[in-house]
């Protein structure tokens, strides 16, 4: 059993997910739904122990070997990907039993789970997997599944943030796909490990350059780096709460996981950054989001929005990170995976409990909640304070590592750029915290405190995003290796 | 002679793609996309892929041609007329096609055989796959063998794709057949429970909240209201 | 469209023709060009065609959307049941080999169970996906 | 107990007696007793800790690793002791004051009031004992943001912009320079523990830390170096007693303490006289003395005058730690005692007669002196203090800093503080002199009911101003420590 984890922590949920369909009544897949969350999380921990004490664990699927058949390979960097994914997953769909209910029709609520497990089967499957297409296949599922889930969210608007996130999705996937095919045509491989070694030899070929060219469009587009991150803020504003938590957490991290793996494992750091250069490209694309979404956040008046481009910003900070291609600077990028998933996906979870009482995240229906609502806004404030990078949080320790690593390569402005945005993320914050608290209430509103269903997750990512702030060791730890593991260095 | 098919149908390609962008009648372009399908699969043949140009025909010309037809059905026949040219998209697409042709130019030649996928992992599959699994179309040992996981996830996207769609289109629960009075008729189950919930939904839909999801989600559905199929049963 | 004989007649003609074609599809797929996912589409090509001609109330008492939706989820099943059969049976996640004695037989019932579920899936959701379609509006003759 | 421990439940007894009072909301005699139990009892705990710091020793406790080499630790150093007996000894008796002030002000959210007040004293012994910059930053974080709900405390329109200018400056330069100059520094040094001698030394060129030291003055915004001191006038808006033991003891100690700490244990005195920037930083301390000054002889509110004064005052320590020698350290180290002492006797008198006069501005005060002779007596030797003239404690350590810039050769910057004591004698003993010797204005009809505050308010002032005169008498204690800083001691 225990030899099949790397596999059943895919296949698993793709086995509940039909059956999530076929059952029929929401309650009933809610159940089967929680089951795959649960498992996920559980085999993903245990992923991450064993890669922790044994090393890179492979698992050759269907028994062919690696170049041959389909290989699972989970290194530190997959299990950690994969563990933020099934965390994040496991304490969503615990918030979806109640926030779903409210906002998607009871109906659907079959479906919906059933696309739930899909969305977070895909996103599983891409990171544990060691094959370039099996990639792309999951990528797929996920994608699709995310578009649909979108598309539930109460407002009318859902539907063309949706459709527009489905083309945007469609034409990353089309150039991710592209540039596979011509990775495939010049070494006759998909395979991960087997391309590392063989991409050398043929890198001079002009086809090769193009197809890291189509890949990087294609996973920023995925990611929603700044440019190309128009997709992103309808989908998140519209999508229900417990969708938007889920993927604002999940799916951008997942992409950032693809950027890693392309950049690091297959290409290679030499490739990428000395012969492609892409740091030239990606830093001032990174400084630029960080910067203008950031500004652009404080000026929205809807709140799950305002969070949205805070998002885009913050994806900035991890391929900050990425283009400094030092262990530093991955480690930063891989750390601030982890804990933007756990304070974005706190923020957008309290962001759920005011939908669920007040109907709308607008800042003009906030007028208040600080005293109605103070559980909530308290969490909203918790995860608030990460974001701005307050000690004691995961936040402070993401910008802790950026920065050391931007001092280390004596780029000192850019140290500076990422203090502003910090402040840029105090403004906006704050926005949402004065109107909680300092304003009165409408008085004839009977609003109460969310019930405890979406309080207990909300609070449970609240809590962990402290936890892992005040003792950062563990995953500190883990991103270093994960960083010394993808740039070749160290042990 | 093969060179000739070749160019032949790639320039009817080209028209045929050219044209479907011309075109506004829908009708008409959804025909034009059948044929592409068909010429993409004829060109497919020429390229000895007979398993892609088998998926191609039945897919792309056939099933996907009524799909859309269906989306015809409830959306109309006639594509507006764009606010302004679309130059970014345009000039997107050319600077697309511009890098793949830059791309594909030192790609190897066709069908070459010292080419790199003819030298790493595919001359295993011929070589061994008679041995391994004992069948003699390598793509099937391939697709549902050797790189059967794959298809598996293949499997799950369109399952996915049902689920989306469903999650899209399907209102309530599943029409269901019934005898009524000596006359097949679909009806939903659970219908007064059905028209209370209407009437929650109109109420709600005041408030431009989509209700219990039973109020035409996609513009331009009208009178979608009714339940499918009523008359259906006369020719029982 | 009950005044359309010819359309009606040939069409129930070539049904049968449909179906059977999309059997050796499936079942010749070890030969030839094909497999579950061509004979899916084709399988459902057929029904689509006597949904179209028929009125989807007749396709509806063929074939509930109910049983169609299962369809679709159960394919998967089978698909991802064999990798767990094969788990149980000693083997790697859909490693065939170990279905049965020889390696090569278990290939052959691998192949066998997973085009199977290719087939279900593929059927059942373009079928699905025809009904969803056709019942925004009443696409009866 | 063994000094860890010590330390321990010095912080933590403002903690729990905060939790401890939210108990009794209702009872508010309860909840007062409480907070001065919790006073005194921490103060018993953090002087227990001096003879042990006067025998040399230095106290230490480890918590747990934050980040990998990076601590939470706390250790007792002698210019910590100062501080923390400062602030510790100076809570209970604020405490007094507040719940006379309070009370008499018919204030509302006393206990919200008292709760945070309560933490923000354990974040500034946090401050006082922290081992390294990170734990030092963390609890000056704390500080800024368990102070903000007492600054705003009356949720008015006006609360909140001064609330806006209070946390907008304090986290700006904190996040923005001390957060950058802290990690820079642990770039480059490979730790952030304060060492005596510095860490520093040796590190990077001239230019660099020059540069770094510069972030840390402007960037401990505490400090309320010009052109960073907007938010100490505009924190007037709180209720005074927070005015008086937050804003002239424990948060502006808190900055001006951690210049002096970094410029001994981070820099040390050898480096800091090396650098370019420690001379021209002197002159913006200088100027800050000199126009905070000037200021505050505009101001006819009372209030917003002794804020510009502390203004003046406290760069009269940067001033100290600039001077790079070390009478300079000495003296601006026993200013951190000489001035808390002072100025909250000062604010004390301003609140008292708030409340028992109902008088902001000073040109009402005439005459008043008559009326509240115990209120402007101690406002008199509170000013004395101050300026730094005998018999009051201020005069010593204005002494040491004069001879501080003696001994840097600076005989410009001793004009600076001679002419700012000069200005000094004007804007303060005007208050004095008009309350007793002007006589009270023709409409003053109200003056007849007017008679001292309530008596724990008087009380407070008592003490504060006696020990204001016990400093003159015996200054021993604070000039023993703060030579114990000075590596190889003093004399």
């Amino acid at each position: 059993m225990s030899q099949h984890l790397p596999v059943l922590i895919v296949v698993v949920p793709l086995l509940l997910a039909p059956l999530a369909a076929l059952v029929g009544n929401w309650k009933a897949a809610w159940i089967v739904a929680a089951a795959a969350s649960w498992w996920a999380f559980g085999v993903s921990i245990a992923l991450v122990r064993r890669v922790l004490a044994e090393g890179t664990i492979s698992y050759e699927i269907g028994g062919w070997a690696a170049p041959y058949g389909i290989e699972y390979r989970i290194d530190l960097v997959s299990a950690f990907v994969a563990m933020i994914v099934a965390t994040i997953g496991a304490v969503a769909i615990i918030y979806a039993r109640t926030s779903v209910r409210a906002e998607v029709s009871e109906d659907r609520g079959a479906l919906f789970y059933s696309a739930f497990i899909l969305c977070f089967t895909g996103l599983l499957g891409i990171s544990v997997t060691g094959d370039v297409f099996n990639i792309f296949v999951f990528l797929e599922v996920s994608s699709l599944s995310a578009y649909a889930l979108i598309a539930m969210g109460q407002d009318r608007r859902a539907l063309t943030a949706a459709y527009q996130y489905l083309i945007m999705g469609s034409v990353g996937a089309t150039f991710i796909v592209i540039g596979i095919g011509l990775m495939y045509s010049m070494t006759g491989t998909l395979n991960i490990a087997d391309l590392a070694e063989r991409l050398p030899a043929v890198a001079d070929n002009r086809t090769i350059p193009v197809a890291f060219t189509f890949l990087t469009v294609g996973i920023t587009l995925k990611l929603a780096l700044f440019p190309l991150h128009l997709w992103l803020p309808n989908a998140y504003t519209y999508a229900p709460s417990a969708v938007t938590a889920f993927i604002a957490s999940t799916a951008t991290k997942v992409a950032v996981y693809l950027l890693l793996r392309f950049f690091f494992t297959v290409f290679g750091a030499e490739f990428s950054f000395e012969q492609m250069q892409l740091d030239k490209v990606l830093m001032p694309l990174a400084l630029v989001a960080i910067v203008t979404m950031s500004l652009v956040a404080i000026y929205q008046d809807n709140v799950k929005r305002l969070l949205a481009y805070s998002s885009v910003a913050q994806i900035g900070y991890m391929v900050l990170g990425i283009s400094f291609a030092s262990v530093l600077g991955v480690t930063a990028g891989i750390l601030h995976l982890f804990n933007h998933a756990l304070m974005k996906g706190a923020l957008f979870m309290a962001m759920g409990c005011v939908m669920y009482r007040v109907g709308s995240v607008r800042l003009e229906r906030m007028k208040g909640l600080g005293k109605k609502m103070p559980w909530t806004m308290a969490a909203f404030v918790g995860g608030g304070l990460s974001l701005i990078g307050v000690p004691f949080t995961v936040g402070f320790v993401s910008k802790w590592y950026l920065v050391q690593a931007a001092l280390e390569r004596g780029m000192w402005p850019v140290a500076a750029v990422v203090m502003f945005g910090s402040l840029l993320a105090v403004i906006y914050v704050w926005k949402v915290v004065e109107v909680a608290y300092f304003q009165e209430a409408d008085p004839d509103d009977d609003i109460r405190e969310a019930p405890l269903g979406l309080l207990i997750p909300t609070w449970a990512l609240v809590i962990a995003s402290f936890y892992f702030g005040i003792d950062a060791t563990t995953t500190a730890d883990i991103a270093t290796r994960a960083a010394e593991v993808l740039l070749g260095v160290g042990p | 002679m093969i060179e000739f098919v070749d160019v032949a149908l790639l320039v009817l390609l080209a028209i045929t793609g050219v044209t479907i962008i011309r075109l506004r009648n829908l009708f008409a372009a959804v025909m034009m996309a059948g044929i592409y399908s068909l010429l993409s699969a004829a060109l497919f043949v020429v390229m000895d892929a007979v398993d892609v140009a088998f998926t191609e025909a039945a897919v792309g010309a056939g099933i996907s041609t009524v799909l859309m037809l269906g989306t015809l059905a409830l959306v109309g026949h006639q594509e507006k007329k764009p606010r302004r040219p679309a130059i970014v998209p345009l000039f997107v697409v050319l600077v697309t096609g511009g890098i793949l042709v830059y791309g594909t130019s030192q790609m190897p030649p066709f069908g070459h055989a010292d080419n790199p996928i003819h030298q790493h992992v595919a001359p295993y599959y011929l070589e061994e796959s008679e041995h391994d699994i004992e069948i003699p179309n390598v793509v099937t040992s391939v697709l549902s063998s050797y790189r059967g996981y794959d298809t598996m996830g293949e499997t799950a996207v369109v399952f996915t794709a049902m689920v989306g769609v469903l999650l899209l289109l399907a209102r309530g629960p599943l029409p269901r057949r019934v005898l009524l009075g000596g006359e097949w008729r679909t009806v939903r189950p659970g219908t007064t429970r059905e028209e209370l919930r209407a009437e929650a939904a109109h109420a709600l839909d005041a408030d431009g909240s989509d209700g219990d999801g039973s109020g035409g989600t996609t513009p331009g559905s009208p009178g979608s209201e009714d339940i499918v199929g009523e008359q259906g049963g006369k020719h029982g | 469209m009950d005044d359309l004989v010819v359309l009606r007649v040939g069409t129930k003609i070539l049904i049968p023709f449909i179906l059977l074609f999309a059997l050796y599809v499936q079942f010749h797929g070890d030969y030839g060009p094909g497999g579950g996912f061509q004979a899916g589409v084709i399988f459902a090509a057929a029904y689509v065609l006597y949904a179209l001609v028929f009125g989807i109330g007749n396709a509806l008492r063929v074939m509930p959307a109910k049983v169609v939706y299962a369809c679709g989820a159960v394919g998967v099943m089978i698909f991802v049941g064999t990798g767990f059969v094969t788990m149980g049976l000693g083997g790697v996640f859909l490693d065939y080999n170990v279905l049965a004695h020889e390696p090569s037989h278990g290939q052959h019932y691998g192949i066998i169970a997973v085009e199977l579920g290719v087939l279900v899936t593929v059927f059942g959701v373009m079928v699905a996906i025809f009904y969803a379609f056709a019942g925004r509006r009443r696409l009866d003759p | 107990m063994t000094p860890g421990v010590l330390i321990a439940t010095a912080m933590l007894l403002p903690v729990a007696g905060a939790f401890a009072l939210l108990f009794w909301d209702k009872k508010p005699n309860v909840r007062e007793a409480v907070t001065l139990i919790t006073g005194a009892a921490t103060f018993w705990h953090v002087y227990q800790l001096l003879p042990l710091v006067r025998s040399g020793l230095r106290p230490r406790l480890d918590l747990f690793e934050v980040l990998p080499g990076v601590q939470l630790a706390f250790e007792v150093e002698p210019l910590g002791m100062v501080f923390a007996l400062v602030a510790s000894f100076l809570w209970p008796i604020t405490s007094l004051y507040a719940i006379g002030y309070m009370r008499g002000h018919h204030e509302e959210n006393q206990t919200r009031f008292f709760f945070f007040f309560a933490v923000a004293i354990a974040g500034a012994l946090g401050v006082a004992f922290s081992a390294n910059l990170f734990t030092l930053f963390a609890f000056y974080e704390v500080l800024t943001l368990c102070t903000f709900p007492l600054v705003t405390h009356h949720q008015t329109e006006e609360a909140k912009k001064a609330g806006r200018i209070y946390l907008g400056i304090l986290l700006t330069t904190s996040i923005g320079f001390q957060l950058l100059a802290i990690i820079w520094t642990w770039v480059l040094a490979g730790t952030v523990d304060f060492t005596d001698g510095g860490i520093l030394a040796g590190t990077a060129s001239a230019g660099v830390l020059s540069a770094i030291l510069v972030l840390y003055v402007f960037g401990v915004g505490k400090a309320a170096v010009m052109p960073f001191h907007r938010w100490l006038p505009a924190a007037m808006v709180a209720p005074t007693p927070v005015s008086a033991l937050l804003h002239a003891v424990a948060v502006v100690k808190a900055g001006v303490f951690t210049v002096l700490k970094v410029a001994v244990y981070v820099f040390g005195i050898d480096l800091l006289a090396t650098l370019s920037a420690t001379p021209w930083l002197a002159w913006v301390a200088a100027t800050t003395i000199i126009l905070g000054s000037l200021v505050a002889m505009t101001k006819d509110n009372l209030k917003a005058r002794l804020a510009y004064s502390t203004i003046s005052q406290l760069s009269y320590i940067v001033l100290g730690a600039m001077l790079a020698n070390e009478w300079g350290i000495i003296g601006g180290g026993m200013h951190i005692a000489m001035h808390a002492f002072g100025k909250i006797t000062l604010f004390f008198a301003a609140g008292a007669v708030m409340v028992a006069a109902h008088e902001r501005n000073i040109s009402q005060m005439h005459g008043l002196g008559r009326r509240m002779p115990i209120t402007f007596g101690a406002f008199f030797i509170g000013a004395l203090s101050i300026i730094g003239l005998p018999p009051a404690g201020g005069s010593w350590s204005k002494w040491f800093l004069g001879m501080g810039t003696l001994e840097a050769g600076q005989v410009g910057l001793l004009a600076v503080l001679m002419v700012s004591s000069l200005l000094g004698l004007y804007y303060l003993l005007e208050v004095p002199v008009k309350a007793f010797f002007f006589k009270p204005p023709a409409d003053a009809h109200h003056a007849e009911g007017i008679h001292e505050a309530p008596m724990p308010m008087v009380i407070a002032m008592v003490v504060t101003a006696t020990a204001t005169l016990g400093l003159f008498l015996y200054p021993d204690l604070v000039f023993e420590l703060m030579a114990m800083v000075i590596p190889g001691g003093a004399q």
